[in-house]
Formats: C-alpha cells, sequence, structure tokens
C-alpha cells in the first residue's frame, strides 16, 4: 500500500496492452466472491427479525445463496440488515455498528419502519423515520413484516447490484 | 507405466526412497553439497502441505456445510459452481479483498501474530503426519511426543489473539481456550501413552505397523472415545465450543478479527479438525493401512471418516458450561484415561 | 455494464429531515463503583444472546455475577401515546406488532377490553375461532421460543426442526388471516372473515402429527444431558418472589405457582374446556423449559376438543360501524405465551381511548433477572436470558 | 373471600375512604401519605399478593394525575384497584417498591412518561426514554419536534 500511495494503479493497468480484459475479469472473479458470500450481522430489532430467522430455516434456507453465516460481530459482517423498528435511542449503536463494519458494506432496510418508521410514523415521539437518516441503505425491502421469500427476493438483487461493479469506477483505496 | 503408477501408489515408500538415492548419488558425484538437496526436499514436502492445507480447508468446510444442512433438513449452499462446492472458494475470496481492520487500542503487533502462530502450529503438525507408507516427511523417533507438543502450541496464539484485541469478550474467550485445551491435554496424552505402550514405540510409522489389521480400536475402544473426545475439546469444536461460542461471547478469541485475519484463524480451525481426524485414524483405524485401495485413500477414507464423526456431534449437541467443561476434563475423562493406562500396562505386562 | 458504486460511502447522507441526534457516547455506564477486582461486562444492546435489543451491564467478580443493571427502551416506540391519537379499530394492528410472537392473544386481550366496553356479546363460533387461533399461536411461540434457546445453548439444530414445526402453524394462520406474524385478524365483535375451508382438515394433519415431532424436540433438546447439567438448579426463583416481581405465564409456574389466567380470571370458552396446568416443582431453568414443553401438549389437547365442539354460525357479531364506547373503563387480561397479557383502556365516550395501559408478562418477567442471577456464574446469564423468553418490543413498547 | 367481602374489610379498616364499583374490579381512592399502609393491609391481610400493573391517567381539566394500582389475589382471584390522586404539579406518591418488588420498574415507567416523584424509590433512572428527552410523554400537553400527529381525515 505504502508504495501505491499517490497512484491509482488502475491508470496503470488500464494503459497496459490488454490492462481492459485483465480488469474484466479481475471485476467478475471479485463480484463473484464478494456477491456469494454476503454474510449478514445478527442485528434483530422486532417484528422482522422473526421473519430473518424464518429466512434462515429449513423452509426458505438462505445458505442456498451464500448468505449463510450470521455473524454475530461485525468485523466480519458484510451487510446489516436492519430488521426492524428503529428508535432514536438506538440511533448511535447503529451509528457505531455501521462504522464498525468492513468495507465493503452493504445495507438492507427490511421492513416498514426501517424504511420510512412504518405504522409510527406518526404519533411517535421516539422513531426515526427511517434508517436512511443514520446509514446509507443499498437495499429497501417493503412489508410488515415482509415474507421471508420478500427478504430473499431482496438479497438477490443486491447479489445482482453487486455483480455490476467495478474496480474502474469505485473511490480510489476502496476497489 | 502402469508398473510406475503401481509403485507411485502402492510402494510410494520405495519410490521415494530410490529416488532420494538416485538424486543423492548424482549430487555427490557432480561434487554439490548434499545438504542442499535436504534442504530442497524438505521444502517441497512443506509446499505439497501447503497445498493440501488449503485444498483440504476448502473442501472440508463445504463437507461440514452440506453435512449440516443434511442433518437439519435443509439444502446448504447450492449456488457457487456444482453443489455449491465453490462456496467455499468465494467466502475466501471475498474475505482476501475485504478491509482489514485493526482496532485502535489493539496491540498492533501481537494482534497480527497471532493468527500465524496458530497457523504455524497447525502447519507444523504435518511433518509427523503419515499419509502413506513413507508418505511422511520427517517420520521422527519420537513422533508422538512432537505431535502432543506442538499441537498444544496454538493455545499461545489463541491467547494472544484474545489478549491483543483489547476486548472483554475476546480476552474471556482466549483465557477459557487456554483453560479449555490445557485441560484436555492431559487425558489426550495419557491415552496417547497406552497406545505407545502397546506398539512399544513413539514413531508413528511404526505405530501404524505394529497395529492389527482392525486397528487399536478393538484393543483400546475407551481410549479411542477417550482421544476423540480430547481432541474435539483441544480444536474448540462443539459442543466445546466455548472459546468462540456465538451467545455467549460474541465470537470469543476472534471478535475483533475482520477479513484476511479471520480467514487465517478459520483455516487453521478446520486444519484441526482434519488433524484430530487424521491422528484418530492414524492411531486407532490403522492410519494408511487397508485392502486394495491405496495407501494414501485409505488415510483419508479413514480421517474423513472421524471427521464425520466430530461434524455429527457438532450438530447434535448443545453447548457445555464452562465450569461444566473442566469438571468434565478432571473428574469423568482423567481417571478414565488413567484406568485405561493402568489396564492397559498390566495387559502388556501379563501377555 | 452500469457504473454503480455503493455500498463503499463512509459519508453519511444528508439527514433530510433533521430530527437524528449527532452520534454520541452510548448512555454512560451506571455509576457502580467497580473494585480492583471487579469488573463490568457491557452484553447488547446488539449480542446475539439479548433476542433483540436489550443492554445489560455486569458486574462481575472473576466468573460470579455480582450485580446486574437491565436497561431497556432501545425499542420503545411510545405506542400508549400513539394510541390517544387512534379510533378503537385503528389500534388493532398495532398490538400485533407490540409482541409480534403472539399477535392473536394481544389482538384477543384488545378486542375483548373494547367489547366490555360495548357490553357486545360475541357468537359463540367466534368464541370457538378465537380459542383456536390464540392455541395455534402459543405453539408457534413457544415453538420459536425453543429454536432461539436452542441457539443460545449452542445447539442450531433444533432451531431447524422447531422452525419446520413453526412453518405448517404460520401457514395455517395466513391462510385464515392473510399473515404470517402480524395477522390482524381479530375485530370488535368478531373476525375480519371466515376459517378457510380446508382449516380443520389441515389441523387434523397437523396435529396427528405434531406430537411425535414435539416428543423429538424435547428429546433432542430439553431431556439432553448436557441441557440439563447447564439448567437444573439454575436460576431458582421462589414462589413468593415470583409473585412479588409480578412475574407470570410459564416463568411463574415453573416457581410451583399454579397460575393461568385462562383458568383463574376465565374469559371466553376456557372454562367449558378440559386441560391441565403444568406446574415446575423448583422454579429453575429447566423447569421453565419443561413448562413450556408441556403446556404445548396441553395447547394440543385443547385444540381437538375446540375442534371437536366447532359450533355453526357467524364469524363476526353485529357491532355498530363506528366504535363509540361509553366512558368508562375496563381491564381485560387473557394468558397469552409469555404470561399475561392486560388491555387497561379508558374510555371517554369518544372514537379514540382516553388512554391505554398495556400491561405486558416481558416487562415483569424481565425485572426479576437481577434478583434470579445474582450470585450465579456468567455463564450463567446465557441459559436464564433465555430461560425468560422475552419479546423486547413488548418490555418497551 | 368475595371482591365485596374484601372490599367491606377495607371500609372497616380504613373508614372514610371513597369505594366505587368498577367493572369487574371494585376500586378505592386512596391519599398519597396512606397508599403504602393500604398497600399493606390489602396484601398481608387480605391476600391481594400480587400487583398487576401501575400506571396513571392524566386528568388536565382537573388539574390531577391520577395513579391506578391494580391488585390480584392469587388466593382468592378477586382484583381490585386502588387509585391515588395527587396535583399535576409537583406530583409527589411514596414509593412501594419494597412492598411489591414488580413496582420498581412500573413506577420508573410511570415516574418518566408522566412526570411523577416516587419518594424514596431505590432507582430512579429512567427505564425506557432516551436521557435528552425533555417532557412528560403520556401527558396531554405533551409536544414534542419529532411528535407529528396524525393529519385528521376529512
Amino acid at each position: 500500500m505504502g508504495l501505491m500511495n499517490g497512484l491509482d494503479p488502475r491508470s496503470l493497468v488500464l494503459r497496459m496492452p490488454g490492462g481492459n480484459v485483465l480488469i474484466s475479469s479481475l471485476d467478475a472473479a471479485i463480484n463473484a466472491s464478494r456477491s456469494n458470500s454476503l454474510w449478514t450481522l445478527t442485528f434483530g430489532l422486532a417484528c422482522c427479525a422473526i421473519e430473518m430467522m424464518a429466512a434462515g430455516a429449513s423452509t426458505y434456507d438462505w445458505a442456498r445463496f451464500g448468505f449463510e453465516v450470521p455473524s454475530a460481530s461485525p468485523r466480519r459482517a458484510d451487510m446489516m440488515i436492519v430488521a426492524g423498528t428503529v428508535v432514536r435511542k438506538m440511533v448511535p449503536i447503529i451509528r457505531t455498528l455501521y462504522q464498525q463494519m468492513p468495507d465493503p458494506k452493504y445495507v438492507v432496510a427490511m421492513g416498514g419502519c426501517a424504511i420510512s418508521g412504518g405504522p409510527y410514523v406518526y404519533d411517535s415521539y421516539t422513531i426515526v423515520r427511517g434508517v436512511e437518516e443514520i446509514v446509507p441503505v443499498d437495499i429497501y425491502i417493503p412489508g410488515c413484516p415482509p415474507r421471508p421469500e420478500a427478504l430473499l427476493d431482496g438479497l438477490i438483487k443486491l447479489q445482482e447490484r453487486i455483480r455490476g461493479q467495478s474496480v474502474r469506477t469505485a473511490p480510489a483505496g476502496q476497489a | 507405466m502402469g508398473h510406475f503408477l503401481y509403485d507411485l501408489f502402492y510402494r510410494t515408500d520405495v519410490l521415494l526412497d530410490a529416488w532420494r538415492t538416485a538424486a543423492h548419488q548424482s549430487w555427490a558425484m557432480r561434487g554439490w553439497p548434499v545438504v542442499i538437496l535436504d534442504v530442497l526436499f524438505q521444502l517441497g514436502w512443506a509446499a505439497a502441505a501447503a497445498v493440501f492445507l488449503a485444498v483440504n480447508a476448502l473442501f472440508i468446510i463445504w463437507f461440514e456445510r452440506k453435512l449440516a444442512a443434511r442433518i437439519q433438513i435443509r439444502r446448504g449452499p447450492n449456488r457457487v459452481g456444482p453443489w455449491g462446492i465453490l462456496q467455499t472458494l468465494a467466502d475466501t475470496g471475498k474475505m482476501l479483498i475485504k478491509e482489514d481492520i485493526i482496532p485502535d487500542a489493539a496491540d498492533r503487533g501481537v494482534f497480527k501474530a497471532a493468527p500465524l502462530m496458530v497457523l504455524a502450529s497447525t502447519f507444523l503438525l504435518f511433518v509427523v503426519l503419515p499419509f502413506g507408507r513413507g508418505l511422511v516427511p520427517a517420520d521422527l523417533n519420537v513422533g508422538l511426543l512432537y505431535f502432543l507438543a506442538i499441537g498444544g502450541l496454538s493455545v499461545i496464539g489463541i491467547l494472544a489473539g484474545g489478549w491483543a484485541s483489547n476486548n472483554k469478550y475476546s480476552l474471556m474467550g482466549g483465557m477459557r481456550s487456554a483453560a479449555q485445551i490445557v485441560s484436555y491435554e492431559v487425558p489426550a496424552v495419557l491415552t496417547v501413552l497406552s497406545i505407545a505402550l502397546l506398539a512399544g514405540s513413539l514413531k508413528l510409522g511404526d505405530i501404524v505397523r505394529a497395529q492389527p489389521a482392525f486397528g487399536y480400536i478393538l484393543l483400546q475402544p475407551v481410549g479411542f472415545l477417550l482421544f476423540l473426545t480430547a481432541s474435539n475439546a483441544e480444536i474448540n469444536r462443539g459442543p466445546f465450543d466455548l472459546p468462540e461460542s456465538d451467545s455467549e461471547l460474541v465470537s470469543g478469541f476472534v471478535t475483533e478479527y475482520s477479513a484476511m485475519r479471520f480467514a487465517i484463524f478459520f483455516l487453521a480451525e478446520y486444519t484441526n479438525l482434519f488433524l484430530a481426524g487424521a491422528f484418530a485414524a492414524t492411531l486407532f483405524l490403522g492410519g494408511w493401512r487397508g485392502p486394495l485401495l491405496p495407501p494414501v485413500a485409505w488415510f483419508l477414507i479413514k480421517s474423513y471418516f472421524v471427521v464425520f464423526l466430530l461434524i455429527w456431534i457438532r450438530w447434535t449437541f448443545p453447548r457445555l458450561r464452562v465450569d461444566h467443561l473442566m469438571a468434565f476434563s478432571w473428574k469423568v475423562l482423567l481417571p478414565l484415561a488413567l484406568a485405561n493406562l493402568f489396564i492397559t500396562a498390566v495387559l502388556v505386562k501379563v501377555l | 455494464m452500469r457504473n454503480v458504486t455503493f455500498g463503499n460511502r463512509d459519508k453519511m447522507p444528508p439527514t433530510a429531515r433533521g430530527t437524528v441526534p449527532a452520534a454520541t457516547v452510548v448512555q454512560p455506564l451506571p455509576s457502580a463503583s467497580a473494585t480492583s477486582d471487579e469488573f463490568l461486562l457491557n452484553i447488547g444492546p446488539q449480542h446475539p444472546a439479548t433476542h433483540g435489543v436489550l443492554r445489560v451491564v455486569v458486574t462481575m467478580d472473576g466468573e460470579v455475577v455480582k450485580d446486574i443493571v437491565p436497561h431497556i427502551g432501545y425499542v420503545h416506540r411510545g405506542l400508549e401515546k400513539l394510541f390517544e391519537n387512534r379510533t378503537y379499530e385503528q389500534i388493532i394492528p398495532f398490538t400485533d406488532r407490540t409482541d409480534y410472537l403472539s399477535a392473536i392473544a394481544n389482538n384477543f386481550a384488545y378486542v375483548r377490553g373494547v367489547e366490555m366496553l360495548l357490553g357486545l356479546e360475541v357468537p359463540r363460533k367466534v368464541e370457538y375461532m378465537r380459542v383456536l387461533m390464540a392455541e395455534l399461536n402459543r405453539i408457534a411461540s413457544h415453538l420459536l421460543w425453543l429454536a432461539a434457546y436452542g441457539l443460545d445453548m449452542g445447539a442450531f439444530t433444533p432451531f431447524l426442526y422447531a422452525f419446520r414445526d413453526r412453518e405448517e402453524i404460520v401457514a395455517m394462520i395466513e391462510e385464515a388471516s392473510g399473515g404470517r406474524l402480524t395477522t390482524n385478524y381479530f375485530r370488535v365483535g368478531g373476525f375480519v372473515h371466515d376459517l378457510p375451508k380446508d382449516f380443520f382438515a389441515r389441523l387434523r394433519k397437523f396435529l396427528a402429527r405434531f406430537g411425535k415431532a414435539l416428543n423429538e424436540l424435547d428429546t433432542l433438546l430439553v431431556e439432553n444431558a448436557i441441557f440439563v447439567a447447564r439448567t437444573r438448579g439454575v436460576g431458582v426463583i421462589g414462589k413468593e418472589r415470583a409473585v412479588s416481581y409480578g412475574m407470570t405465564g410459564p416463568c411463574l409456574r415453573a416457581s410451583n405457582a399454579a397460575f393461568d389466567v385462562r383458568r383463574d380470571m376465565p374469559y371466553s370458552i376456557y372454562p367449558s374446556l378440559e386441560f391441565e396446568i403444568p406446574v415446575g416443582r423448583n422454579g429453575d431453568t429447566w423447569d421453565r423449559s419443561w413448562v413450556r414443553i408441556e403446556e404445548m401438549r396441553q395447547s394440543l389437547a385443547i385444540l381437538r376438543q375446540a375442534m371437536e365442539g366447532f359450533p355453526e354460525g357467524e364469524h363476526r357479531a353485529r357491532a355498530p360501524r363506528n366504535i363509540e364506547p361509553p366512558a368508562g373503563e375496563v381491564y381485560s387480561a387473557v394468558e397469552g405465551p409469555r404470561g399475561e397479557i392486560g388491555f387497561y383502556i379508558v374510555s371517554d365516550g369518544t372514537r379514540k381511548p382516553y388512554r391505554v395501559k398495556m400491561r405486558k408478562p416481558s416487562f415483569s418477567n424481565f425485572s426479576a433477572l437481577p434478583e434470579i442471577l445474582r450470585g450465579l456464574k456468567i455463564a450463567d446469564l446465557v441459559a436464564v436470558m433465555g430461560s425468560l423468553d422475552l419479546v423486547v418490543p413488548e418490555i418497551d413498547r | 373471600m368475595r371482591a365485596e367481602e374484601a372490599l367491606a374489610a377495607l371500609r372497616k379498616r380504613f373508614p372514610g375512604v371513597e369505594t366505587r364499583p368498577v367493572d369487574p374490579a371494585p376500586g378505592v381512592t386512596v391519599p398519597p401519605q396512606s397508599l403504602r399502609e393500604h398497600l399493606v393491609f390489602l396484601r398481608d391481610e387480605l391476600a391481594f399478593d400480587f400487583l398487576v400493573f401501575v400506571t396513571a391517567l392524566d386528568r388536565p381539566s382537573e388539574g390531577a394525575l391520577e395513579l391506578v394500582y391494580r391488585l390480584f389475589s392469587h388466593e382468592t382471584r378477586v382484583s381490585v384497584v386502588v387509585r391515588v390522586r395527587c396535583p399535576r404539579d409537583g406530583a409527589r406518591v411514596p414509593t412501594v417498591s419494597d412492598i411489591f418488588r414488580t413496582a420498581e420498574w412500573h413506577e420508573r415507567e410511570t415516574a418518566e412518561l408522566f412526570g411523577i416523584v416516587f419518594t424514596d424509590h431505590p432507582d430512579p433512572r429512567r427505564l425506557l426514554l432516551p436521557d435528552d428527552l425533555d417532557g412528560y410523554p403520556l401527558r396531554k400537553d405533551f409536544t414534542h419536534p419529532n411528535l407529528i400527529r396524525l393529519p385528521e381525515a376529512r
């Protein structure tokens, strides 16, 4: 890393003959790894957590897609599924957890509460109206709570988005 | 050609010896120092062991996932590659390119060294592991002792990792692990001693050769169970997986580890699983010996069978409590192992 | 190729609605003076053993728990305030979401309270349907407890077995109500719609199969030697203390106190049904587990009786369109899977309640945790907390 | 023992208390200073061993807060409601958390939601609310920037 300070290796690679091919195949390999191995942070807040558990259980078995390892430590999580109601007392904790996760990290807002505050938008003095006010969200899965199929569908959509990534367009140092 | 293949698979020791002698002669004829050749030979072994270690871990993790899924009436990974066999590869690839976090409060040097210490202790065990007749980097005279001594080394890495993370959960995980490995080392040693008594040697090759066709398991059924339990506890797997128990200590000593450093711990853990199976196979199931199939195949079949047993156990039982775990070792396993050793000694003397 | 960059952003999005406080240190630790031998361990709010977002701060002397301070409120949504600005019918879906594992029991308690305020009699068939649903819900909830408790104890497999059976119940409830978890099935005076045609066929099939599956789960977890060693004699709370702490449900019954709302404050058709109330002997963690397993068996018996005596009739009484109960107050309690679920409703004669107080079992059960845990080993914490079967939004409301 | 008998015994023990039947439980209103002796009497003499909940009602028109203690007896299976009225400003009520352990948390909750001080409470910290929240949410005149009222349907 030290050698590369201030120098973006990507521009060098692209100037090489066949650099494009190299980058494309690199992209393919990286994206295949990332998209097929999304470990989740075990982070259930409310009702949606139960459907998240159901998605992990036999009937729906999200291990099939590589979401197998529910990681209790944010250090090993790739995505945070915010499953449930976020209230103001929880805000600093969610922010800390997000910052503790290593890059690249993804956030899935599961259910109405995480998207917008859900049924508690009005008349609740503690609600946070959508987790996007705290952390950047990649995928929204509507429902109250969403069915496990909906969760799986959302996660597969996330995989598709990851497959569209390229080191070429990623910010320097974060590819 | 067929002759060569036969030699390669069934008489590997003869082939290797012949090859080594020939190489030695030719180096000596040219006046080159033979020491370099020996070093090269050992480096070759090391490379082979490293490749095996990686491939084996990839396979064993997939195997465990699929088997666990089978036990739990679900499918397990099936999207990456046929039957999801490349799932582990995807996981490894992802961890390689993930951000590597070292907490601010951590002891950086120790934090970085800890995973390597654990991996090194596992890697070193391959030195004495006989994969087949003569297929062993160094069949030491004190092979059994070496296995016990080096096998206990991983505790240093675990303790270092737990301490360096500067996290209470990590520290508690590390401490538990240290206590656990040290306590279960004792019954393991005593059990292995009775094998040494029977075989009359500490050399693993000799122990395999000394076994009757059915292995020592029939002479030492209690010993086998003791060894299986103790080694299961030593590799920190369920139901003895307290150092990294999810529900109590988040992830124990690996709580603060991310990306590749965690992957190394993971690699070491699954290599240890294989080694537990391999040594159980070597000491109790007759190692590489068996009819028809080549020795290597027999060795792998037996090892993976024990691994299968360990996985089965892990996915069936709840976790022990930490004091029960200690009590189990000192109050149950140790007296049993002592009694087993005593009876073995008497029988060996009498018969 | 789409050029998407995402997931790598560390910069915060502009806070559009500007209501979120800046990132601060999590609530400071309590000023418990830790001497050199003691140390504080903070568990939660994000910790696998807390089943949601609880936080407990444990003062430990070596491995022994000296003191334990629970912190709650991480899912406090201010529901009781919210209820004051909703009409009676609009409140029903919110009662689901206070305790999503026993949505039906919550519906039941609330709807019954409103009916009591109105002085409304419901048809016999409705009562039977309510009991059927409530008991199915109880089994589903206990199964989920078993699954989660298995995880706590380090056994992953019972989790999946329990979920397999739970899915079957959930499918039945879904077919009837349209929702898997948060069913919103009850209405004042009855149900939103009738039971589906093949409901009883499915129920019969389930009843025939589940008894065996339950025995299997029992053997796999609750009667496992390791499990028994970890739970028996651990986390004991006596009858007197349990009552004083307001514990209800299986947690109280494990302490040898035979109190069950279904029998002692009878409602619906429970007086006409025959079932036993399993009671533990010692009030320890194992008893709490055993009571739940036994309760599932009793629920099966209730389901069978309710199915046999199921009458014909309307699925909804003739309730007024606008619910405007006369001024007054009422307390309606039902036996939920975790204990006494009560709704204290005060009406001032308008379409919206003056005050709704929810009395939730987990709140009281959890408040006894320091009492149960003091003096135990830290390793028991998980076993004890899991055995209380906490649902966090129910504690916080 | 039936509910009426319990109530009669209560009336006998504390002459002058106002008793009124509330469906389905009978109720009794007591002044704050004698709350504790009433509860001790109910618990020890009449076997009301179970405090179901503690809560309060805000009556701004009367300038009063009304505390509600609901008791249940496992022995006789009878409920009774004890009420305490106190002024909205500077409401002070003695704690009963040593009589019924469960009251500790219920009182903490009521205190922060209604702004009632429970004197001699062993642990008077906040329970549910974040530390930076001002006001008492369950009072009728509570306002908060984060509290957006549901628009009235037209």
